[in-house]
């Protein structure tokens, strides 16, 4: 097999920055959740890549907890970001205005 | 050029396009659907590594259950107007930051795994002693230096009993832990559909409290001391 | 878990791994690799130590039984759920007093202590891994346990009262708090990444819900948005780091981790100093650590105050234990190249704390800011990476614990109904209307302040030395320095609550009856015991610094037992301690990396 | 009844012999009336007064007890307590007495119970003695501790006592004078606590092998030149701030200024002899290289605030603020003749630290009449008082010519040996501090004269002279002014062994 390994770590480190950056660029909450998704996804593809690499199946294990983790936190996130923009419509990162940083 | 090859870069323009298309629609919508696009595109990266079983709870639990209920939820609130990316309500510096942060993990992140090319040393022991022109070893050494690890290619055992295998055994705790982390999945979220009855209004601006003199007094002291 | 809770009473002589007796094995059918794949086997469950898990179990079983009793219940009595956390807090606590005998081997009481009716008896004395090698219980893993269920039971007791004059009474709270410090205290005996992940998402998860609990407040909601969004963010760069560390090593296990690179030299690095950098990145979240540290004023201004006592002290002793597990324990022999970014925090977090926060206005902004700056020490305290620093993290985590919940618990009183009077302005002319309830916040400004006499002052004395002994002494400079800027913020409560009234010679105004605070029994209670805890500890600290400095990090691999068909690589087993400073003898000594059936 | 109980604890004390621990108790009497205080309702100010007067007065008698019991030629720590606080570090409560703290133990056990007596506040006063008496107990800790942490722990809590007791009962703009005053005292002492910390630790590598905080043996490990100057530096910013040494004299005027009567004497009186005793005990003695690195530095800048605070305190209009600058000047005195490192040196600056504390103690009881009379310290709406306060004006005189350094008077003694020992060691500051003696003479007999002179206006000639409590509290003042200036004997040869002591090192 042709050696991907740095093909994938470098597919991974990029859609791990652009989701980062997505997280600090957007100011929709629903789209910053995107946006951690898919870091989420790029560490997954990681591991699998890892774990490949080293013919470890822990890679892939380690994967199936990080989609249970990301499906809670999913959960809980949209329930906060529904109960904001049921409080304020059409919220976004932006009218956050009450607190500041 | 071989299968895994083209697969894995058509594979990898898609879930980069998808990550673009989440970062820059303007619409939610588009952005949950590009999601979905680079997720697709992930699950077959994973198949392409003989993850099989990742793959399949890659599509029904990302795309069908996660992205399903973003979406529902953009529909629900009706969110789903369009935003102009171009607005800038918190001042350049945030996105600029934003840009920063991106570029500078990029360039540490291609600077390990590009120019360190296949220098890239992957966690088997033996590696270091044996040399450094290969990023791995033969599997037959690796079953030996790592005894507890689960190996990916035992011949005819399907992908996912070795997973299941090493889940109730490696990772018994894990896999209980996640239990407590669903069970606050829900209480969460029954705390927070909860519908309160009275709502307290957004108070004003609490700035500019303190204009007696005491405090100016202290700030003036404050002052002197790190001229001091 | 909990119907495992409910089998382990009747069978826990069996399920403690013993060197003589076989696992206690369940039966999960699936195959065996190397066998036809199409017959159904059984696969060889590891041996679960019930008793090293307990604190964890009984949290987490404290809380889900909380939430069936109180949907069983008609009429629940006033205080109910509060009572109910603090006993689960006192039982999990009470589960860790034998640990700790172990661990320490203390023999004659270890070895006589009947739990739950059953004969206790341990197969070892010293530090052990447990759960195949998922948990480490060492002397810091049951002190910071501890700390941890004392964090909880403040919350509790501030919230008790709280939720009735916010109304919002409910058992949700106190579940929310009890399944977060289960994932505190995993986060803090985790001897795996993945256990160590998932810790830290059941902890900081519950606490997102509850920083946005405060459903009549918008501040609450956003708050819980906020820190919800850069928690995601900062949780995805600490997977993506523990992704980096299982590159360069090949396990996610901490000893596994250990013991690859004491024996061998990586001819590349770069993976694990990335994989560094990113779990810090992470943790420095969690810590709220400069430049990590943007949410955490405006999460504590805006969550309810008792989630705050909670996330203030409880989240950053786990976060903080872990920091140590990584990093100091796992990690020592790389301390050279993580030091400096540790360095570089520390010195951030201490300034950027200190220069913030003294130009607040709102007292509880403040008080983020200050914890910031107490991060920094903590931080340096971590830089030490040796006993000194463990032993000096731990006194400053237990005693800070009371000073952070004494002064959020008097905060989350004067906020009134509503949670909302934290401005400066309202803490003006305290002295004279509740003179107790401000006597007790100077105690706790003072000692966050560093004044002698009070547990701060020694808690900063021990993380000095810490610093000192490890050689940044510039590092000490800087904080002794951003302490005095530290000390404007709690001068300014202070003058603000005694001296901002009247004219010439100070004479008070006459204050009106309305702007006295009715301090409930519960909140009461809370507050007088972090008063005397505060102050006793910086009287009498000799105790709390003995069992400080007993409570050493170790790294140990699971005991194995014989004649189970476990192959190992080294010889007889039993427990390796690690040297904490790193600079020990490899524990690679035994070959295989964390025990646990190879099948 | 105050006298029989004061009388029954002498003789409990005279007849529980060498077991008494008497130490601790000058340090455990005011705290406990300090809790006492604390535990009566806010109801019954008399009641506060009363246990704060007691507790104060029985610690002083305490420390008279010890003065007379106290072995003369005995050069080294008597009566040591030792008690082990904080085992794994070797931390001890240990309190011991030599020739050097002896006298300064004394002047607090004098002067606070005569401030608490001479002045009442205006409003609060729970709060108030509480704090008095907190203070008391610090600054009698300070004097007596052995070990370099307890020391420190003693030195810093002094702070917040005064911090509030300017802070809520001074006067003007006292959260400022406060604030500043908390700050500037508190990055001082912060550098010293690193010092005390790095010494424990680098200690550790020389005899014993332990880390221990215990001065006495700390002063064995064997520092190189380098790091002992460093550490040396820790020590001496907080002692010069405290003392306090120009340039980081400017928190003083401010404190003195706004503090309330009680808070300036004892500021004056006691709080700063912190730093030059911290000086003479933890610098001269610990770092003796390093000292005499450093003394030419010190010899400086002691005369410049010698010089400095005399041509200050001439342009002053507020007497209490002139007071204040007097103190950075002779306060000046006491630097260069302990940085003359000889034993003439050195115990003229133990006498001046006693001196002024006696006088400038005395000068802030007077100011206070004067500010319960006046309601101002402004020396322009003064004028006339010798007429219609004629005592008052003698005893303000007597004092102030002390202060002057008028052979004959207290004050001569210690500004004597000081100059005479910076004279041995260097001649050009001896000479130029020497003006600062005269410039002393030139703005407080201005002072007086623009005060006390003249014909009084209507508000100043209703000024009541001073009743007879307020001569009472003159009284052991006045003696000791007129005994130490004509007979100081008897502190010189229970200091020199002490001193003798120090400069031979360990």
């Amino acid at each position: 097999m042709t050696n991907l390994d740095v093909p994938y770590l470098v597919l991974a480190g990029g859609l791990f920055a652009v989701g980062a950056f997505g997280l600090l660029y957007r100011r929709n909450p629903l789209v910053m959740l995107m946006c951690v998704e898919l870091m989420l996804n790029a560490v997954n593809l990681t591991f699998v890549t890892f774990g490949r690499m080293m013919n470890d199946l822990n890679g892939q294990v380690i994967v199936f907890f990080v989609l249970v983790v990301a499906a809670a936190e999913v959960v809980v996130g949209l329930a906060i970001i529904v109960a904001v923009i049921r409080r304020r419509p059409g919220a976004s990162a932006d009218d956050l205005k009450v607190l500041r940083g | 050029m071989s299968v895994q090859l083209v697969v894995f870069f058509i594979c990898a323009l898609i879930a980069l396009f998808g990550a673009g298309g989440v970062v820059w629609s303007r619409s939610p919508v588009h952005s949950a659907l590009s999601l979905v696009a680079t997720l697709f595109a992930i699950a077959v990266l994973f198949l392409n590594q003989n993850a099989q079983f990742l793959a399949a709870v890659q599509v029904i639990v990302y795309t069908g259950a996660i992205v399903i209920l973003i979406l529902f939820v953009i529909m629900l609130l009706g969110v789903d107007k369009l935003e102009n990316l171009a607005d800038e309500p918190l001042g350049i510096g945030f996105r600029v930051a934003g840009g920063v942060v991106a570029v500078a993990l990029l360039a540490v992140l291609l600077a390990v795994f590009f120019f360190g090319g296949r220098t890239i040393v992957t966690g088997k022991p033996a590696q270091a002693t044996f040399g450094g022109t290969s990023t791995y070893q033969p599997i037959s050494q690796q079953a030996v230096s790592n005894p507890q690890a689960g190996v990916i290619d035992t011949a005819d055992v399907p992908n996912i009993n070795l997973l299941g295998k090493q889940i109730f055994t490696q990772y018994i705790l894990a896999f209980e832990v996640t239990a407590a982390l669903l069970t606050i999945a829900v209480v969460g979220a029954v705390v927070m559909a909860h519908r309160s009855k009275q709502v307290q209004p957004i108070p004003d601006e609490p700035e500019s409290l303190d204009s007696g003199a005491d405090l100016a007094a202290i700030d003036a002291a404050g002052e002197e001391v790190r001229e001091a | 878990m909990v119907a495992a809770l409910v089998a382990q009473a009747g069978a826990a002589t069996s399920t403690i791994p013993s060197l003589s007796g076989a696992p206690a094995a369940s039966a999960v059918t699936t195959a065996v690799p190397g066998t036809d794949p199409n017959a159904i086997n059984t696969i060889a469950t590891p041996p679960i130590d019930w008793s090293a898990i307990m604190p964890m179990v009984v949290l987490f079983a404290g809380a889900v039984l909380l939430i069936t009793v109180t949907s069983l219940m008609r009429r629940k009595p006033k205080g109910f759920y509060a009572a109910w956390t603090i006993i689960t807090v006192l039982i999990a606590m009470a589960t860790a007093v034998p640990l700790w005998a172990r661990v320490q081997g203390w023999t004659d009481i270890a070895g006589q202590t009947a739990f739950l009716g059953l004969e206790y008896q341990p197969p070892f004395f010293g530090p052990f891994s447990a759960v195949a090698g998922a948990v480490g219980v060492d002397g810091f893993t049951i002190f910071a346990t501890f700390v941890i269920c004392i964090s909880v039971a403040l919350g509790a007791l501030a919230a008790d009262s709280y939720l009735r004059r916010e109304g919002l009474e409910g058992p949700e709270f106190y579940v929310l708090m009890l399944i977060s410090a289960a994932g505190g205290v995993l986060l803090a005996s985790s001897n795996d990444l993945i256990a160590l992940f998932l810790g830290l998402e059941t902890m900081s998860i519950a606490v997102y819900v509850m920083a946005a609990m405060h459903l009549k407040r918008v501040q609450s909601q956003e708050a819980g948005m906020k820190y919800f969004v850069l928690g995601a963010f900062s949780s995805a760069f600490l997977l993506y780091g523990i992704a980096m560390l299982y590159g360069a090593t090949g396990t996610t296990n901490l000893i596994g981790m250990k013991n690859v690179l004491s024996a061998t030299i990586p001819l590349n690095n770069a993976l694990l100093m990335l994989g560094f950098g990113f779990v810090l990145v992470g943790l420095g979240f969690k810590v709220s650590a400069v430049p990590f540290h943007s949410w955490s004023p405006d999460v504590y201004d805006g969550a309810p105050t008792p989630a705050v006592v909670y996330m203030a002290s409880g989240v950053k002793v786990a976060a903080f234990a872990g920091m140590v597990r990584v990093f100091v324990v796992a990690f020592g022999q790389y301390a050279a190249d993580w030091q400096p970014i540790v360095y570089a925090l520390a010195v951030l977090s201490l300034a950027g704390g200190a220069v913030l926060g003294a130009v607040q206005t709102n007292v509880k902004r403040m008080l983020a800011y200050s914890s910031i700056s107490h991060a920094g020490f903590l931080l340096m305290a971590v830089e030490a990476s040796n006993g000194v620093g463990t032993s000096a993290l731990l006194f400053y985590l237990a005693v800070y614990v009371f000073m952070v919940a004494g002064a959020f618990g008097v905060a989350a009183l004067v906020g009134r109904q509503g949670d909302g009077r934290h401005s400066l302005d309202d803490y003006r002319g305290l002295g004279r209307t509740n003179p107790l309830l401000s006597a007790s916040l100077v105690v706790f400004l003072l000692a966050q302040a560093g004044v002698p006499f009070t547990s701060g002052f020694l808690a900063k004395f021990y993380a000095i030395g810490a610093a000192v002994s490890a050689g940044s002494t510039y590092l000490a400079v800087v904080a002794v320095i951003s302490s005095v800027i530290a000390a404007f913020i709690y001068l300014r409560i202070i003058v603000a609550m005694y001296m901002s009234e009247g004219g010439d010679g100070g004479a008070e105004l006459r204050p009106t009856p309305e702007d006295h605070i009715r301090v409930p029994a519960t909140a009461g209670f809370g507050i007088a015991l972090c008063v005397l805890v505060t102050i006793g500890f910086g009287l009498f600290p000799d105790t709390l610094t003995r069992l400080s400095e007993q409570a050493t990090p170790a790294l140990v691999e699971e005991v194995t037992p014989p004649g189970s068909g476990q192959a190992t690589a080294g010889g007889p087993t039993g427990p390796i301690a690690v040297d904490p400073t790193g600079g020990g003898s490899p524990g690679g000594a035994t070959g295989a990396p964390a025990g646990g059936p190879g099948g | 009844m105050i006298a029989t109980l004061l009388a029954q604890v002498a003789n409990a004390a005279e007849t529980a012999g060498p077991e008494f621990p008497i130490l601790p108790a000058l340090v455990f009497v005011p705290l406990f009336g300090a809790v006492a205080i604390l535990l009566v309702p806010a109801t019954r100010p008399d009641m506060h007064r009363l246990l704060a007067i007691v507790s104060s007065a029985m610690s002083g008698v305490i420390s008279l007890y010890v003065l007379k019991v106290f072995e003369v030629p005995d050069p080294g720590y008597q009566f040591v307590s030792e008690v082990t606080w904080i085992g794994s570090l070797d931390i001890r409560f240990s309190l011991g007495i030599d020739g050097i703290s002896l006298f300064l133990v004394v002047l607090t056990g004098i002067i606070f119970p005569l401030a608490i007596f001479a002045a009442k506040p205006e409003h609060s006063e729970k709060g108030y003695y509480f704090w008095l008496t907190l203070l008391m107990a610090g600054c009698m800790g300070v004097f007596l501790a052995l070990d370099l942490l307890l020391f420190f722990l003693f030195f810093e809590i002094t702070l917040v006592p005064l911090y509030m007791l300017i802070g809520k009962w001074g006067h003007g703009r006292r959260v400022y004078a406060a604030t500043k005053f908390f700050i500037f005292t508190m990055l001082g002492s912060m550098f010293m606590l690193v010092s005390i910390v790095a010494l424990a630790y680098i200690a550790k590598a020389g005899p014993g092998g332990t880390v221990s905080f215990d001065f006495r043996k700390v002063v064995e490990a064997d520092l190189s030149t380098g790091t002992g100057r460093w550490l040396f530096l820790g020590f001496a910013v907080a002692f010069a701030v405290k003392t306090p040494m120009w340039p980081v004299h400017t928190w003083l005027p401010d404190a003195h200024t706004e503090a309330p009567t009680a808070g300036s004497i004892d500021l004056a009186g006691i709080l700063l002899k912190l730093g030059t005793f911290g000086f003479l005990r933890y610098g001269l003695f610990l770092f003796p290289e390093a000292s005499i690195w450093a003394a030419p530095a010190f010899l400086a800048l002691g005369t410049i605030g010698i010089v400095y605070g005399g041509i200050v305190a001439a342009m002053q209009k507020n007497l209490k603020r002139l007071v204040a600058y007097s103190s950075v000047s002779h306060m000046g005195f006491a630097i260069i003749g302990l940085f003359a490192l000889n034993v003439e040196g050195i115990e003229g600056a133990i006498l001046q630290m006693v001196n002024h504390g006696i006088i400038t103690g005395g000068l802030f009881i007077l100011l206070g009449y004067l500010y319960s009379r006046r309601h101002t310290y402004e020396m322009s709406e003064l004028r006339g008082i010798q007429r219609s306060a004629p005592v008052f004006a003698g005893i303000f005189m007597l004092v102030m010519l002390a202060s002057v350094g008028l052979p004959g008077l207290n004050g001569f003694v210690g500004e004597f040996l000081a100059l005479l020992g910076t004279f041995l060691a260097n001649h050009l500051w001896a000479i130029i501090a020497a003006t600062g003696g005269i410039l002393s003479s030139l703005y407080l007999l201005w002072a007086y004269q623009r005060a006390f002179h003249g014909i009084p206006d209507e508000k100043n000639a209703r000024f009541a002279d001073l009743k007879l409590n307020e001569r009472l509290v003159m009284v052991p003042l006045l003696f000791l002014i007129v005994l130490l200036g004509v007979y100081p004997k008897p502190l010189l040869e229970r200091i020199e062994p002490s001193v003798r002591a120090t400069i031979a090192g360990p």
